[in-house]
């Protein structure tokens, strides 16, 4: 934790988090407020300049009128905050043009979001991780509700109140990681390493995991992930779809010890991801808008990298980190663009949908790891750590599932394409989307070999060829079989157990109900006077069992 | 003797504290209440504490009595009453009270003596004050901050009352005498006692600083004085905006005030006096206490004012 | 000399004590207000005069003598003023 | 038994009484008498410890007389209020005379049960 | 504080001045034309906000408390009057929400240009400066009798600051709040005449070396606390509060709020942790804090269920007063064996100080969505964000804080009490407050989501809102979040005298 002379450096961390609270400050002037809409693709701008430039191990301690919050940036962190930053950068640039009403308040949310997002991947300290959690985490409400139909209404409450229990659980967590912290150290590396020694160690590795898997989406706590994701304006989807849920991510990279073996948690971990993987296809397929499947998409990556995550805890494998952040890289760009393009297919003419949607399919199936893409690589850098076990086999096997996925999402996407012809109204520009396409493809090759230490030829062998192609066939095939009969798969509400959860309402209410009748009966005179009577005897008698 | 006296004391202050709770009028309790003030006056007399008899006396039983009379009277038509409590939650209410006052006899029974007391103490510094009476030496010197703070609580109490004032009302005058028209008898007595009345008060706000009384005692039979011509129609109840009804008012507290902060230049700090002038000092604002505290209980007692003064 | 004083305060007193008696029996068996003050302040004039009368020969001196009398004198005109207040509090 | 003693048994069961009244009797007026034998049985207590406290030639501690003389004050003060609050509560305009903001600010508050 | 102790510090003055400044204050607006009394509180304010910081100055510049022995009579006889480092903390808070609750009350009261002198204004101003001056005197005594005085000095200015409005309803909620905070105070008085009677002192310095673990200091203590609760409002004795808060005017809910409920909170505090410390048994302390946790849950799940925006203020006042109570049982020192913990008592103070600037910004925010819309139906709210957007970016910053949400104080509170949960092994508690943290989202973002939404019908505003009055709001939600600025550990600052 030394402060470097590298003042530039130092100054690029902390922008990249500051410059979209800056902007921010202000919207407090009307007139500036509505005007901030066109300055969003700026915003990141410092973010993607300090995860090229700043070299990684470089911190910075800020003034405690700041929080007194620790900034530092690491590998894993580098590739989360640039891959995000991008996104963010396309997403803004998509905003600009597609956003038309309340634009003021949608880009004041924006920032609030965009600041967190990229704040989580430089926090180096619990209380500056979950100031940026809880903007990221909250502040996506505004970006969810922001079209304010019933729907966005009702995935807005559903998200925030999860967000909120969310917080709640990471908030116990942090506070146990503390408590066991050596003198009172809120950094999350000594946390972390006191975890393993800590009385508290069981119950924060649940927090942790439960916390930051409503994050993820895990099963079955993605319950949220595609009201979300549909009800929310196509850039922001992206934004959320892409960056937001690497908020997620990073925690789990950050606080799960992975220096120790947790055989036990580790597998749970795994098998939670694993089953999450496939239940994302499985509900996915059956899924009409476009929308939905993407967000089904992102349940079952999310799960994948949970099951890297866990075997990597399960064995004690420190290169866990890396491999997951550049995983959830690639996913980021590949998921971001594809909700892109489903903004941009809305404004294009027919005639030029192909070129929309061949660009599309390349990063679909990229997510399937189809060979030659980022995700090819993305796959085979998660192949060490899931090892050749079960759920190793598993694992790989879940990519022919996301090829299923992804190829219901083509053709569904052709299919509603012509219903949405008719609104040529927002036009937003190609180019950024093309950008991050781009950088979904090409970003892992250059990448790959400083994460696993081998160059990227060794992905050209046949073998690795190969070991990613049957994976893409199966699921060509498989979808060859279903998309004929897609009637038969009846189309689940979005948000699956939701449903089943909603049945709960009532008895919810009726305890609130119960709550009422309580404070009913005690706020009468007669009650509340004698609870006072009451109280002084019971005190008496509690005072003098000393 | 003494103790079956006390005895039959503490019996009748009980059975009649009793008997006020559960009289079904409203009226009749407030009766009973002035009754059980008096005798809670005889009770201080025994327990050697004439200051706070007079004081019982005056205020606990007196200008309360007066107050709540008028306003069980006026409450007389209203329905104020709510329903009754269930028998079961009575019985569950009496047997918890039941238990504080077994639980408060039991630490009357067990006190020790040596009790603590500060009557020593305060008898060797009361030459430094320059009274007589201990008990005003308390309330003027050693605890004289109580006392300043307490003039506030009464003020405050009486901003409080006239908050409750109809806006149209405010700088009216309260309605004591709108009930009944004052009757001849009532106007008679009323424009008697009153000569007796003020010199009693004055005489007991000055011998308060050696014997009992003081500025409370005399304020409050000062302020009886005044609601009673008010109330037999022999005076006319006055403005609360009226400019010198507000100086009276204020003028102990403020008077306190002053010859407080005068005690941080004169002597050892606030609310401090020299020993030379402490009696006068003393006497000076117990004067204009006893001014202000009539002015304050008088007007308390009156109510809030409820219509525009006829001109 | 004494004995006669002492027996005249006896007497005295018991009369006051009696005018006490009766009118507290009135006070808590006439049914209304107004009767109940009329049982009270008949007893509490009387019943106070007599034993106020009783206790003259019983003082020091004259001037102790005349705060009794003071006493009762006031008690007669609050008690006056009192009972008028109660009545119209109730009426 | 000494008069302090028994004195202080008066106070406890005055304290008793007073809080039953205070909690069973309906009527606000009625209440409000009650706190007044409350306050008594409390001020009678002071009594009691001051009478304890007599030394130094004087027959009580005068530290506790002179409390319960600022206390009766307060009690008056507080019953004054109190008294004042039923009246306008019960009067047969209430809540009408005061029309500034009242009624345009539309908040409603939870009406009491007693 | 020991006997010796008592000696009056040369600052000590200051802390006579800092009662006696607002009663001069009181005196003088009494005697003046209402027409002059807005002019009496410009002095009164700025002059007693100094006053305020120079208390605090001397606290903090001394590192000890500033005593000072009033009339030259030192305890048990006389009265002392302290400062420690709470009580300058708590003197600072009231200055604060004070003067802004001045600024912002400038709007609302003031006298008609023409005519006579009007009747809420006048009062108002008044019962402005008497709380003011209560608050301060309860803050510095030292003295039970002295600390009942102004405790009754508080309830007579806050009760008829409830019903300044004059409608039957707030009439009933002021005499409710009245007849409960009077059996309050004489329970409260009941046992600081047990104490005189038992140790022949009043003085809470003296009294910490004088009491005994004995059947009649229990008996005693039990009064005196239950009858503060009442005072308190603490659950299940928060009858009186919900209708008597939201009913109040938008200035007065504030006060009351922010302020009046701690006042007696306060004088608790001071009971155990300096007149009585290491008598309070353990199964004392953790009934205080169930009934802590009671007003957590049954008030933030009924702030959930209030269809009107200023009761669910009022709930949320009941559920945050309940974290106050934690301080019992954490910061006594039960696991440790030591009579302090420093973690929990910081804790505890930042949640008072946060939840006073958060909730008065909340009412002065929700006074001014109801004066622009001339109704506070939750449902009803639509839109209004857009129309008031400083008065709702208010609203969301103290609701940030009420939440715990970094940075703001009600976080630091928070965090310093779950950590002290954890070390104190009383994890039970823990998860009260975050349950609670997470209900208090809920009716935050409940009330937050209507004002972002759609008006269901076009919206009507029935008078303009001032600008100046937003931004007082918005400065006292800026101060609860600023409060999350401090270090994440015992306040030393706090800690001054003890």
């Amino acid at each position: 934790m030394t402060m470097l002379a590298d003042m530039p450096a130092v100054m690029l961390l902390a922008a990249a988090p500051a410059v979209p609270l800056l902007m921010i400050a202000t919207a407090i002037v009307p007139r500036a407020r509505e005007r901030l809409i066109a300055y969003l693709p700026f915003a990141p701008v410092p973010a993607i300049v300090a995860a090229i430039t700043v070299p990684h191990g470089t911190s910075v301690v800020l003034p405690q009128a700041l929080l007194g919050l620790t900034l530092e940036i690491d590998k894993p962190g580098a590739i989360l905050l640039g891959s995000a930053a991008l996104l963010w950068m396309a997403g803004g640039i998509h905003a600009r043009s597609s956003i038309r009403e309340q634009v003021g308040r949608f880009a004041a949310w924006w920032l609030i979001t965009l600041a967190g997002s990229l704040g989580v991947f430089l926090a180096a300290d619990m209380i500056g991780f979950y100031f940026f959690y809880t903007l990221v985490s909250l502040a996506a409400y505004g970006l969810v509700v922001h079209d304010d139909t019933p729907d966005a209404r009702r995935a807005s409450s559903l998200y925030v109140a999860l967000a909120l229990l969310g917080e709640a659980l990471l908030f116990m967590a942090f506070v146990l990681l503390a408590a066991a912290a050596p003198g009172g150290s809120v950094l999350i590396s000594d946390a972390v390493a006191a975890l393993s020694a800590s009385p508290w160690r069981e119950p924060a590795l649940l927090l942790i995991i439960l916390g930051f898997g409503l994050k993820i989406a895990l099963v079955p706590l993605h319950v949220w992930m595609p009201l979300t994701y549909v009800a929310a304006p196509t850039p922001a989807a992206a934004v959320l779809s892409g960056a937001a849920v690497n908020a997620g991510v990073v925690g789990l990279i950050r606080f799960l010890p992975f220096d120790t073996a947790m055989p036990a948690w580790g597998e749970a971990l795994a098998v939670i991801g694993l089953l999450s993987a496939l239940y994302g296809v499985i509900v996915g397929v059956t899924q009409a808008n476009p929308k939905a499947v993407l967000a089904y998409s992102s349940i079952s990556q999310m799960g994948f990298i949970a099951a890297v995550l866990g075997m990597g805890l399960a064995t004690g494998n420190t290169a866990v980190p890396l491999v997951v952040a550049f995983y959830a890289a690639h996913h980021t760009l590949a998921k971001g663009g594809l909700f892109l393009s489903l903004g941009l297919l809305d404004a294009r003419s027919p005639r030029y949908v192909w070129l929309v949607l061949l660009p599309a399919a390349v990063l679909a199936l990229g997510l399937a790891g189809l060979p030659l893409t980022g995700g090819q690589l993305a796959k085979m850098a998660a192949k060490g750590p899931l090892g050749d076990g079960a759920i190793g086999t598993l694992a790989h096997l879940s990519a022919a599932g996301s090829t299923l996925l992804m190829l219901f999402f083509l053709l569904r996407l052709n299919t509603t394409v012509p219903q949405n012809m008719a609104k040529p109204t927002i036009n937003p520009p190609a180019a950024a989307w093309l950008v991050v396409a781009f950088a979904a493809l090409v970003m892992p090759w250059i990448l790959f070999p400083t994460i696993v230490g081998a160059s990227w030829r060794h992905a050209l062998t046949h073998k690795e060829l190969w070991s990613a192609s049957w994976p893409v066939i199966a699921g060509g095939v498989m979808a060859a079989v279903l998309w004929p009969r897609r009637a038969i798969l009846r189309n689940i509400p979005q948000g699956d157990l939701l449903i089943l959860a909603e049945r709960c309402g009532p008895a919810a209410r009726r305890v609130a109900v119960a709550f009422e009748r309580t404070d009913d009966a005690l706020r009468q005179w007669s009650v509340a006077s004698m609870c006072i009577v009451l109280l002084v005897l019971l005190t008496a008698l509690a005072l003098a069992a000393s | 003797m003494a103790a079956a006296f006390d005895i039959g004391l503490i019996v009748l202050l009980v059975g009649i504290g009793a008997w006020m709770i559960v009289v079904r009028d409203v009226v009749v309790a407030t009766i009973i209440f002035v009754v059980f003030g008096l005798l809670m006056a005889i009770a201080w007399v025994r327990l050697s504490a004439v200051d706070v008899a007079l004081t019982e006396a005056a205020i606990g039983s007196g200008i309360t009595g007066t107050l709540l009379l008028g306003a069980a009277a006026r409450l007389k038509g209203a329905d104020a009453g709510g329903t009754r409590l269930s028998f079961p939650i009575t019985v569950v209410a009496a047997v918890l009270c039941a238990m504080i006052s077994a639980s408060l006899a039991a630490v009357a029974l067990l006190l020790t003596y040596p009790a603590p007391t500060l009557a020593p103490m305060a008898m060797q510094n009361l030459d430094q004050t320059g009274l007589g009476n201990p008990v005003a030496a308390v309330l003027f010197a050693y605890r004289a901050l109580d006392t300043l703070l307490e003039k506030v609580v009464l003020l405050l109490a009486l901003v409080g009352v006239w908050s409750l004032a109809p806006d149209r009302a405010w700088r009216g005058v309260p309605s004591l005498d709108t009930t009944v028209p004052p009757s001849d008898i009532l106007a008679f007595f009323a424009q008697i006692l009153p000569p007796f009345g003020i010199v009693f008060a004055i005489y007991m706000t000055w011998t308060g600083a050696s014997n009992p009384g003081g500025a409370f005692q005399g304020g409050t039979v000062l302020a009886v004085m005044w609601l009673l011509v008010m109330m037999a129609g022999v005076m006319r109840a006055p403005s609360i905006s009226n400019v010198w009804l507000r100086w009276l008012l204020v003028a102990g507290p403020a008077l306190f005030l002053i010859v407080g902060f005068t005690g941080v230049f004169i002597a050892d700090g606030f609310l401090a006096y020299p020993p030379a002038y402490a009696k006068a000092l003393i006497v000076a604002v117990e004067a204009a206490l006893a001014v202000s505290i009539a002015a304050t209980l008088g007007l308390l007692a009156a109510g809030p004012p409820e219509r525009m003064q006829q001109k | 000399m004494s004995s006669t004083m002492d027996a005249f305060t006896v007497l005295a007193i018991s009369c006051g004590a009696f005018f006490f008696v009766a009118g507290t029996i009135g006070l808590l068996r006439f049914p209304d207000v107004p009767t109940r003050l009329h049982a009270l302040t008949k007893a509490d004039n009387l019943g106070l005069g007599l034993v106020a009368l009783g206790l003259l020969p019983q003082v020091a001196g004259p001037l102790a003598a005349l705060k009794l009398i003071i006493v009762w004198l006031f008690a007669l005109i609050s008690g006056a003023i009192v009972t008028q207040l109660i009545v119209r509090a109730v009426r | 038994m000494t008069t302090a003693t028994l004195f202080g048994l008066c106070s406890s069961a005055l304290v008793g009484l007073g809080l039953f009244g205070v909690i069973v009797d309906p009527h606000p007026l009625r209440k409000i008498l009650a706190f007044n034998l409350l306050g008594s049985g409390v001020f009678l207590l002071f009594g009691v410890v001051a009478r304890r406290g007599a030394a130094a030639g004087l027959g009580g501690d005068p530290v506790p007389q002179a409390l319960v003389i600022t206390g009766i004050v307060v009690a008056f003060a507080a019953t004054a209020l109190a008294v004042a609050l039923v009246l306008r509560l019960f009067e047969p305009e209430a809540g009408n005379a005061v029309e500034s903001e009242a009624t345009s600010a539309g908040l409603e508050v939870d009406g009491g049960r007693s | 504080m020991s006997v010796a102790a008592v000696t009056a510090t040369t600052e000590g003055y200051l802390l006579v001045l800092a009662i006696m400044w607002p009663v001069a204050g009181i005196l003088v607006a009494l005697v003046v034309n209402g027409r002059n009394i807005e002019r009496v509180a410009y002095i009164v304010l700025p002059i007693g906000f100094a006053i305020a910081t120079a208390v605090v100055m001397a606290v903090a510049q001394g590192g000890q408390s500033q005593i000072y022995v009033v009339g030259g009579w030192a305890p048990p006889l006389g009265v002392a009057l302290r400062a420690d480092g709470i009580s300058a903390a708590m003197m600072m808070t009231t200055a604060m929400v004070i003067c802004a609750t001045g600024l912002f009350a400038r709007g609302e009261f003031v006298q008609p240009a023409e005519g006579p002198e009007a009747r809420a204004p006048y009062v108002f101003w008044i019962l402005l400066f008497s709380i003011w001056s209560a608050l301060n005197a309860l803050v510095l005594g030292s003295d039970l009798f002295n600390l009942y005085v102004a405790l009754e000095l508080l309830t007579f200015a806050a009760v008829p600051l409830v019903c300044l409005k004059g409608q039957k309803e707030t009439i009933e909620a002021a005499l409710r709040y009245m007849l409960f905070a009077l059996i309050g105070s004489v329970l409260y008085l009941l046992g600081a005449v047990m104490i005189y009677g038992l140790y022949g002192t009043l003085d809470i310095g003296l009294l910490s070396g004088r009491v005994r673990a004995e059947p009649a200091t229990w008996i005693a203590a039990a009064l005196m606390t239950v009858g503060l609760l009442a005072k308190t409002a603490l659950f299940p004795l928060h009858l009186w509060l919900p209708p008597a808060h939201a009913g109040a005017p938008a200035p007065g809910s504030a006060i009351l709020s922010a302020l009046v409920v701690k006042g007696s909170f306060f004088l608790i505090v001071r009971i155990w942790f300096d007149a009585m410390p290491g008598h309070l048994s353990f199964a004392a302390a953790q009934l205080l804090a169930a009934l802590g946790a009671g007003a957590i849950l049954v008030g933030s799940v009924l702030a959930l269920r209030q269809q009107r925006l200023k009761l669910m203020i009022a709930y949320s006042t009941i559920a945050q007063l309940g974290y106050l109570f934690f301080i019992f049982p954490l910061a006594t020192g039960f696991a440790a064996g030591i009579v302090w913990s420093g973690l929990a008592w910081t804790g505890s103070w930042m949640q008072l100080f946060s939840h006073a600037f958060a909730k008065a910004a909340m009412f002065m925010a929700a006074g001014l969505i109801a004066e622009a819309l001339g109704h506070d139906r939750i449902a009803d709210l639509g839109g209004i964000g857009r129309k008031l957007p400083i008065t709702m970016f208010a609203f969301a910053l103290s609701g940030l804080s009420l939440i715990g949400v970094p940075p703001s104080g009600g976080f630091v509170a928070k965090w310093l009490l779950l950590i002290a949960t954890i070390n104190e092994g009383q994890w039970w508690w823990a998860a009260v407050i975050v349950v609670g943290g997470l209900l208090a989202g809920g009716y935050i973002f409940m009330v937050l989501g209507r004002l972002l939404a759609d008006p269901l019908s076009p919206l009507v505003i029935r008078g303009a809102v001032s600008r100046s009055r937003e931004l007082v709001a918005l400065s006292l939600a800026v101060c609860a979040v600023l409060l999350g600025l401090v270090p994440l550990q015992p306040s030393d600052f706090l800690r001054i005298g003890r």
